[in-house]
């Protein structure tokens, strides 16, 4: 049976710098799956290489066993591979509704003239109903109507959910969804991507938040310098001596 | 043929001094600014006017009133800092309208100063460096050449080797982040201003007594500048000197041996061509576009 | 005195083209001063006063035909000057539909199509063939030129009629026509382009003086020591402090100063011409050029055809100016002329005169007939001008 | 519903309350009004091109050229004017849509001067720098009550308010339709767009295309009520006018630069020439733009949004009372 | 005291951000801020190093009044601020970032040496001092911005999050730094989410919330404050 997601041999080199060097991991449908590492282990690289962003020096990308690698990033969005960005990337000008509404870009695509005679009604309030059960989901439903530059940090960041998931996604790329989050919100968030994947939405995660890490995660990949190095679940990635050397230390002030 | 080729390089060669003085102040002032001064045309015409004021008018040492263009129009430039690009930094279409405001009013000062008419300058000097009986450079078009050497040179060295080139360069790129390394954002600001307008005085100084002086001079220097600045890549000041150059060659050189206006044609082109291959120009880096 | 009567002056007065405008309008005020202190003109039902209407229209043809309206509909004009070129096409349905008389000094804006437009003093630039052929029977000795011209709507057909002119008078042309860019601020490679083949004249075409000076300057600074031909030289002076009285000395034009004693001749319609020149430096100092009288010299043209015809309405008006197919040029009596041209017999042409400069100063050479040439040289000139597309048939 | 037979109302009667001079503006407004309104569709895409009005330009020129050589019927003159903007975009889009920003900016000028040095220099078919003159006019018929004269500014007002009025409800509702979210979308946040399946190349070049088409149209208009065109008529000065009248409106609403537009050219063609102020119009006009954008940075829009905001608060408080 | 902290109000626009917080920072003592998001930690932080203007209040640093002074002048008394998001110099090399941090700095010698320890701690910087910043991943990227903040040489450091988006390796290295830079002498404001982090470095501590301060003690204490344990600690 082939995986939803799989990476063969995936390389990347700037110059003379190989970022990421003959990666290989499998993500299984409907799970969630960690990518850790070090600071510049290569994992955004990966990311970007998955998503389009980049296209690989070498490797392949394969979505349910179709090479994918080097497509534009919005033909592979259209395939069902949506990223969420580091730091929260938002239409801060528009509102949240809006936000949500180009997130059913894919599911509902506009057509120029269907839009301005208006036999567009079914396809707009399609893309509306999803826009709006995308924000109930995430619980933002109250706040539609404000710009999502004025909304709080945690809001801002489960917008950013909401936005990939009304586009139907089959995988969703998350690049340290937790950074800047207190352990109150961390948990909130976590409770989050528990749903999306029970609604069967399989999850691709990197960050440093080992307790998200290892609440959330049912494989785990870690890399370092690039490389593959460790993989497996939570409790034998927590104690692999290796992972703990390059990545994890003496763990002192991590939950 | 080889006395033709000889003139056309000398040619092009002033014509690469003055472009560059103006395309680096260009592209200083849209470093540290973060704006299109539409009103640098402007500039460098009220660098040609003080010559005519002083130098024409008031008999003035020409190399005073030189100095003295540089000096005027440098505070011209500061004084765009202060009440138009300082207010509006955040607004960098802002930025734009008021350049463009600052462009009607200096020209139509210039019209109600000395009239639509074409200004005269009495020549400076008529002394010629003949080479040959065909290969002749002007002396005052050989003070336009040194200028632009000297003053580029003593850019470049105060950019490369000061702190002010540092200081430059992280206020360009984050201003904030600049002053917490203790950096004056306001003070490179204004001189930057200064610096960039001018050259752009200098330029319109020097060259005043060898074209006509008008008040709407500044419009196709400025067109130059812009395609040069983009060649180079926004934002580079080694980029915009190397397209000056060769802005400059290719221009004179398809003036002389085809016409003026294909020589134009020509320019876009390269210009097009380049951002073609390039989309950022020959030196600019992807992320400042 | 009756009712003053308004004129309507519709040129460009700001922007880049308004050194065409500007100074006709200084030159038509000192006009109008003159007459009025004079009682005005002299109509059936007594004597008017004159006033000018002035209207800017930055060269642009929307403008000019909003201009146009204001002028005829709302300010009650009785005629309208205007500078013509890229605006008198916008203006056009507005003269048809109205009637009005309007003058251009550009003829090139001449067609069958508008009977109430008159190009009545630089019949450009079909005048400047005076010049060639006074230069090729004065000094024959000159044998080959060469010729640069901006590359814009005067630029154009004055390439076509100097090549007529040079064909006519034997002088053989080194190189094709230079063309510029009208924005070209540097001349040197112009010039070093001019020079390279050694001609023994250089024709600097219809520039105007922004483009004059410095090629003058460049051809002083790249050694040139033969003949210049220029159809303009406007602040001459200033082009000789910038080269020597020696470069300049036989420099040929076709503008003459007004204070030149050759215009104080019985056939010279410009009444007083050397104190209206006197009276135009005293105000504005250092602005004479061309434009600076031909607006003038319009007025005058259209001031005697209303007296005799004793009204301004402009079909009279424009019936008394060509009755007989003569009209009061301001260089003498002139037929109206052009019918093969532009279409109309609505330019007024006769004598012009070949302007040299002479030990610093521009003279007066002679007046030369520009029908006579026509008569001869007719084919040529519509054979250049039909090969620069510059036929009112034509034009697009 | 009301409010728009209001508006038509006032439109119909306006030209009949101006002098002939100001009927004359009323007419070039108009047909400037569609040109910031068709720009701001571009500029919704966040991408500021200085090459729009030559885009109108060669609206004008197709429309002129095609009723002038093949006798096409001038209201469909202006529809391919249109149609050849359009598409002349669509060819442009390949090399400029691979700048953004800045370079975009100056790309987009170089093109237009490169489209302008091309009329200038090919006298067949452009005309050259003269341009063509005596474009036909639209000719002239009756609706019964009302006979359109179309040398009458009058009639061309109705005529082009009709014209205007369909192109800016077009507009309008690409504006206000999933597309004209996605290009704001496109605007604010490329990437995540991108990440959201929208194909930026694509919608960049639809705007630029569909404005180009309006722009087009514009010209068209206004080539076939002055009767000429050249390349002059189409230069920077006339983009830098539009800019202008763009970014002192406002960039955050539908109809700021609209505001923009009528604003700063009742100021400039009427008010400042009524003053008497013919030879001081450009300094002037340089300082009130100077003063509007330090004054209200956020454009003219921004007074009426503060106005039509207070009337929300107005109308919002009985409702609370209760 | 070295830094002090009077009635701080500071508004963005209309909208107030932080009422009337006062925060002390003796010599050599490590002084750590906590809250949750948009509490007004950043806010004060910018406060301090004169990057956003006060309604109110004062501020004092050994004693000189420093509040309404431009940013680069208050950071010539020895203040260094590591920022929120980073705002390291995205055109300029690694090792050009850290020299500009070291821009008012006339000693040299010492300089290169300040230089050196910061490789030293960040061997990853060493080992790419010439690749451009911004394609630094962020981790990489934070270190950078923490080394910059050491080669101004300052009196007091002001630290935005410091261990944000770090492997937990490197944020045991923050750590580490930390309390050496503070053996040396120096002193440090703290901003964290990571509490448990912030409290066990900290000397003393101050709780933000929605722009007031609603508690104030020494960290140790703080850290077995209830009402802290259930908001910042989740325990
Ligand atoms: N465009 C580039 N040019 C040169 N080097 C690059 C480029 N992009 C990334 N790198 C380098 O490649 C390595 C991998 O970077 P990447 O961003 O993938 O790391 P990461 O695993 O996401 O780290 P972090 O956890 O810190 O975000 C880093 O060392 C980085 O400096
Ligand atoms: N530039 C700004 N403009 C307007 N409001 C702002 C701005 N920056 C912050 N705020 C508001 O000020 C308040 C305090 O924000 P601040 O950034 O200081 O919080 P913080 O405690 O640092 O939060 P975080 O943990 O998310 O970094 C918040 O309500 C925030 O929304
Ligand atoms: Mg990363
Ligand atoms: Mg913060």
């Amino acid at each position: 049976m082939t995986s939803l997601l799989e990476v063969k041999d995936l390389t990347m080199r700037f110059g003379g710098l190989t970022a990421v060097d003959t990666l290989n991991f499998k993500v299984e449908k409907g799970t969630i799956h960690g990518l850790i590492g070090p600071n510049g282990a290569g994992k955004t690289t990966t990311f970007n290489m998955i998503s389009g962003f980049y296209t690989p020096s070498a490797g392949e990308v394969l979505l349910r066993g179709e090479n994918i690698a080097g497509l534009p990033m919005h033909e592979v969005a259209r395939r069902g591979v949506v990223r969420t960005f580091q730091h929260s990337t938002l239409f801060a000008e528009l509102t949240v509704l809006e936000n949500a509404l180009v997130g059913t870009h894919m599911p509902f695509r506009p057509n120029l003239f269907a839009a301005i005679f208006g036999w567009d009604k079914d396809a707009r309030n399609g893309a509306e109903a999803r826009a709006r059960e995308a924000l109930t989901f995430f619980g933002l439903a109250d706040v539609g109507h404000e710009h999502a530059g004025d909304l709080s940090h945690g809001h801002q960041r489960a917008l950013g959910m909401a936005v990939a998931y009304a586009s139907h996604p089959d995988i969703v790329l998350l690049d340290e969804p937790f950074t800047g989050m207190n352990p109150e919100e961390t948990k909130h968030m976590m409770g989050l991507m528990k749903q999306l994947c029970s609604d069967g939405i399989t999850i691709l995660l990197v960050e440093h938040d080992m307790q998200a890490i290892m609440g959330l995660c049912d494989n785990i990949t870690c890399m370092s310098f690039g490389k593959f190095l460790a993989e497996g679940g939570p409790a034998e990635i927590r104690n692999h001596p290796a992972v703990i050397e390059a990545y994890l230390g003496g763990a002192r002030h991590v939950a | 043929m080889i006395e033709l080729l000889a003139q056309t390089g000398l040619n092009a060669v002033y014509a690469a001094s003055y472009i560059s003085l103006v395309a680096v102040g260009l592209v200083l002032i849209f470093g540290v600014m973060g704006v299109i001064n539409f009103a640098h045309g402007e500039l460098f015409m009220a660098g040609a006017y003080v010559v005519v004021a002083l130098y024409a008018q008031r008999f003035v040492p020409f190399f005073i009133a030189v100095a003295a263009g540089l000096v005027f129009v440098g505070l011209l430039g500061l004084l765009m800092e202060r009440a138009l690009f300082r207010p509006l930094r955040d607004n960098p279409l802002g930025g734009l309208v008021a350049s463009i405001g600052f462009l009607m009013i200096l020209q139509a000062l210039a019209v109600m100063g000395f009239g639509v008419r074409m200004e005269y300058i009495p020549p400076v000097t008529q002394e010629v460096i003949a080479f040959s009986d065909k290969v002749r450079l002007p002396i005052s078009r050989l003070y336009v050449i040194i200028a632009a050497v000297v003053m580029l040179s003593l850019l470049w060295y105060f950019l490369k080797r000061t702190r002010f080139g540092w200081a430059l360069r992280a206020s360009a790129q984050d201003p904030q982040a600049a002053a917490l390394q203790g950096i004056s954002v306001t003070l490179t600001a204004k001189i930057a201003m200064f610096i960039g307008a001018g050259f752009a005085g200098l330029a319109g100084a020097l060259t005043a007594p060898l074209v006509s002086v008008n008040p709407y001079m500044g419009h196709s220097i400025i067109v130059t500048a812009f395609i040069v600045i983009i060649v180079g890549g926004v934002g580079s000041l080694e980029g915009a000197v190397l397209a000056s150059i060769v802005y400059a060659f290719v221009h004179t050189f398809v003036t002389t041996f085809y016409d003026g206006v294909i020589a134009d044609i020509t320019g876009l082109m390269l210009m097009l061509i380049v951002l073609i291959v390039k989309p950022t120009g020959l030196f600019g880096s992807a992320d400042r576009a | 005195a009756g009712e003053t009567i308004k004129i309507g002056f519709l040129a460009p007065l700001t922007g880049p083209v308004s050194a065409w405008g500007k100074p006709g309008l200084d030159g038509c005020t000192i006009w109008a001063e003159r007459v009025n202190a004079e009682g005005g003109i002299k109509l059936e039902d007594g004597e008017h006063k004159i006033e000018f209407v002035a209207y800017d229209n930055e060269y642009d043809p929307a403008k000019a035909r909003t201009g146009a309206t204001k002028l005829i509909r709302e300010d009650g004009v009785s005629f309208v000057m205007m500078l013509g070129g890229d605006t008198w096409p916008g203006v056009q349905p507005v003269a048809d539909r109205t009637g009005m008389l309007f003058s251009t000094l550009l003829p090139s804006d001449l067609s069958p199509d508008t009977t109430t437009l008159v190009a009545p003093t630089e019949v450009h630039p079909i005048y400047i063939v005076t010049g060639v052929q006074w230069l090729a029977e004065n000094r024959p000795e000159l044998k080959t030129a060469v010729m640069c011209a901006q590359d814009d709507a005067l630029g154009l057909p004055s390439v076509a009629t100097y090549l007529a002119a040079f064909e006519a008078a034997g002088i053989e042309m080194q190189d094709d026509p230079l063309l510029f860019d009208p924005a070209t601020t540097d001349f040197a490679p112009v010039v070093t382009r001019l020079l390279s083949s050694n001609p023994d004249i250089v024709c600097l075409d219809t520039c105007y003086s922004d483009y004059v000076h410095p090629i003058c300057t460049q051809l002083f600074l790249q050694g040139f020591k033969g003949q210049i031909i220029s159809a303009t030289a406007d602040f001459y002076d200033q082009m000789i402090a910038k080269t020597s009285k020696e470069f300049m000395e036989g420099f040929i034009f076709q503008f003459p100063d007004f204070d030149d004693p050759a215009l104080n001749a019985e056939h010279i319609n410009f009444p007083d011409a050397n104190g209206f020149y006197t009276e135009y430096n005293k105000r504005y100092p250092g602005q004479w050029g061309a434009v600076s009288w031909e607006y003038a010299s319009i007025m005058e043209l259209w001031k005697l055809a209303a007296e005799k015809a004793g009204s301004v309405d402009p079909e009279a008006v424009l019936a008394a100016m060509q009755e007989g197919g003569k009209g009061q040029h301001a260089f003498g009596e002139a037929s109206w002329w052009g019918e093969e041209l532009f279409g109309i017999d609505h330019a007024l042409v006769g004598d012009w005169p070949v302007v040299m400069i002479e030990d610093g100063k521009a003279r007066i050479k002679a007046f030369v007939s520009i029908p006579d040439w026509y008569d001869q040289h007719g084919d040529l000139l519509i054979k250049y001008m039909t090969k620069y597309d510059q036929m009112w048939s034509q034009r697009s | 519903m009301f409010i728009w037979t209001v508006i038509a109302a006032i439109l119909f009667a306006l030209p009949n309350l101006l002098s002939f001079s100001q009927q004359e503006v009323l007419v070039f407004l108009t047909i400037n009004i569609l040109v910031v309104a068709s720009y701001r569709l571009l500029t919704l895409t966040g991408e500021w091109s200085l090459g729009h009005v030559v885009i109108m330009g060669v609206g004008a020129y197709a429309s002129a050229m095609l009723t002038k050589s093949s006798g096409l019927y001038v209201p469909l003159g202006i529809v391919m004017g249109g149609v050849v903007a359009g598409l002349t975009a669509l060819a442009l889009s390949y090399p400029l849509f691979r700048m953004k920003g800045f370079y975009f900016l100056i790309g987009s000028f170089a093109a237009g001067e490169i489209i302008r040095l091309l009329w200038k220099r090919f006298r067949e078919p452009f005309g050259g720098t003269k341009g063509i003159k005596g474009i036909d006019p639209m000719p002239d018929f009756s609706v019964g009550f009302y006979d359109f004269d179309f040398f009458e500014p009058t009639s061309y007002f109705y005529f082009s308010a009709i014209v205007v009025a369909i192109c800016l409800w077009i507009l309008w509702r690409i504006e206000k339709s999933p597309i004209g979210l996605t290009f704001q979308a496109v605007h604010w946040q490329d990437k995540l767009a991108q990440a959201s399946g929208v194909n930026l190349r694509a919608y960049r070049t639809l705007a630029f295309v569909i404005a180009s088409g309006f722009a087009g149209i514009a010209g068209a208009l206004l080539a076939h009520y002055i009767g000429t065109i050249n390349p002059n008529s189409f230069d920077v000065e006339v983009m830098v006018f539009v800019l202008t009248w763009a970014i002192v409106g406002g960039t955050s609403t539908f109809y700021g630069p609209i505001l923009g537009c009528v604003v700063l050219t009742i100021l400039n063609e009427v008010v400042l020439r009524e003053l008497g102020l013919e030879q001081t119009r450009p300094l002037i006009y340089g300082l009130i733009l100077i003063l509007s954008i330090l004054f209200m940075p956020n454009g003219l829009e921004s007074i009426v949004q503060k106005f039509t905001r207070q009337k929300e608060r107005r109308s919002l408080r009985p409702e609370e009372a209760k | 005291m070295l830094l002090e902290m009077r009635d701080i109000n500071v508004n963005y626009g209309k909208i107030s951000a932080i009422r009337n917080i006062s925060i002390n920072v003796p010599e050599g003592q490590i002084v750590t801020i906590i809250g949750g998001n948009g509490a007004g930690k950043t806010t004060s932080l910018r406060a301090m190093s004169g990057m956003l203007p006060l309604k109110s209040g004062e501020i004092h640093f050994e004693g000189k009044r420093i509040d309404g002074m431009a940013p680069h002048k208050i950071v010539a008394h020895g203040i260094a601020h590591v920022p929120e998001g980073r705002r390291i110099f995205p055109d300029m090399t690694v090792e050009e970032n850290l020299r500009t941090g070291a821009f008012l700095r006339k000693d040299k010698a010492k300089v290169e040496n300040d230089l050196k320890d910061v490789f030293e701690r960040f061997p990853r910087l060493h080992e790419r001092r010439r690749q451009r910043a911004q394609t630094m991943s962020g981790g990489e990227q934070q270190m950078l911005a923490i080394g910059r903040a050491l080669m101004s040489d300052p009196r007091i450091l002001l630290m935005d999050e410091p261990s944000m988006g770090l492997a937990p390796v490197i944020v045991e290295e923050i750590a580490v730094i930390v309390e050496e830079i503070n053996a040396r002498g120096l002193s440090v404001v703290l901003v964290e989410q990571n509490a448990v982090l912030a409290l066990e470095l900290a000397n003393y501590a101050y709780v933000l919330e929605s722009g007031n301060m609603a508690l104030e003690g020494p960290a140790s204490e703080l850290h077995d404050n209830e009402h802290v344990r259930a908001a910042y600690l989740g325990l």
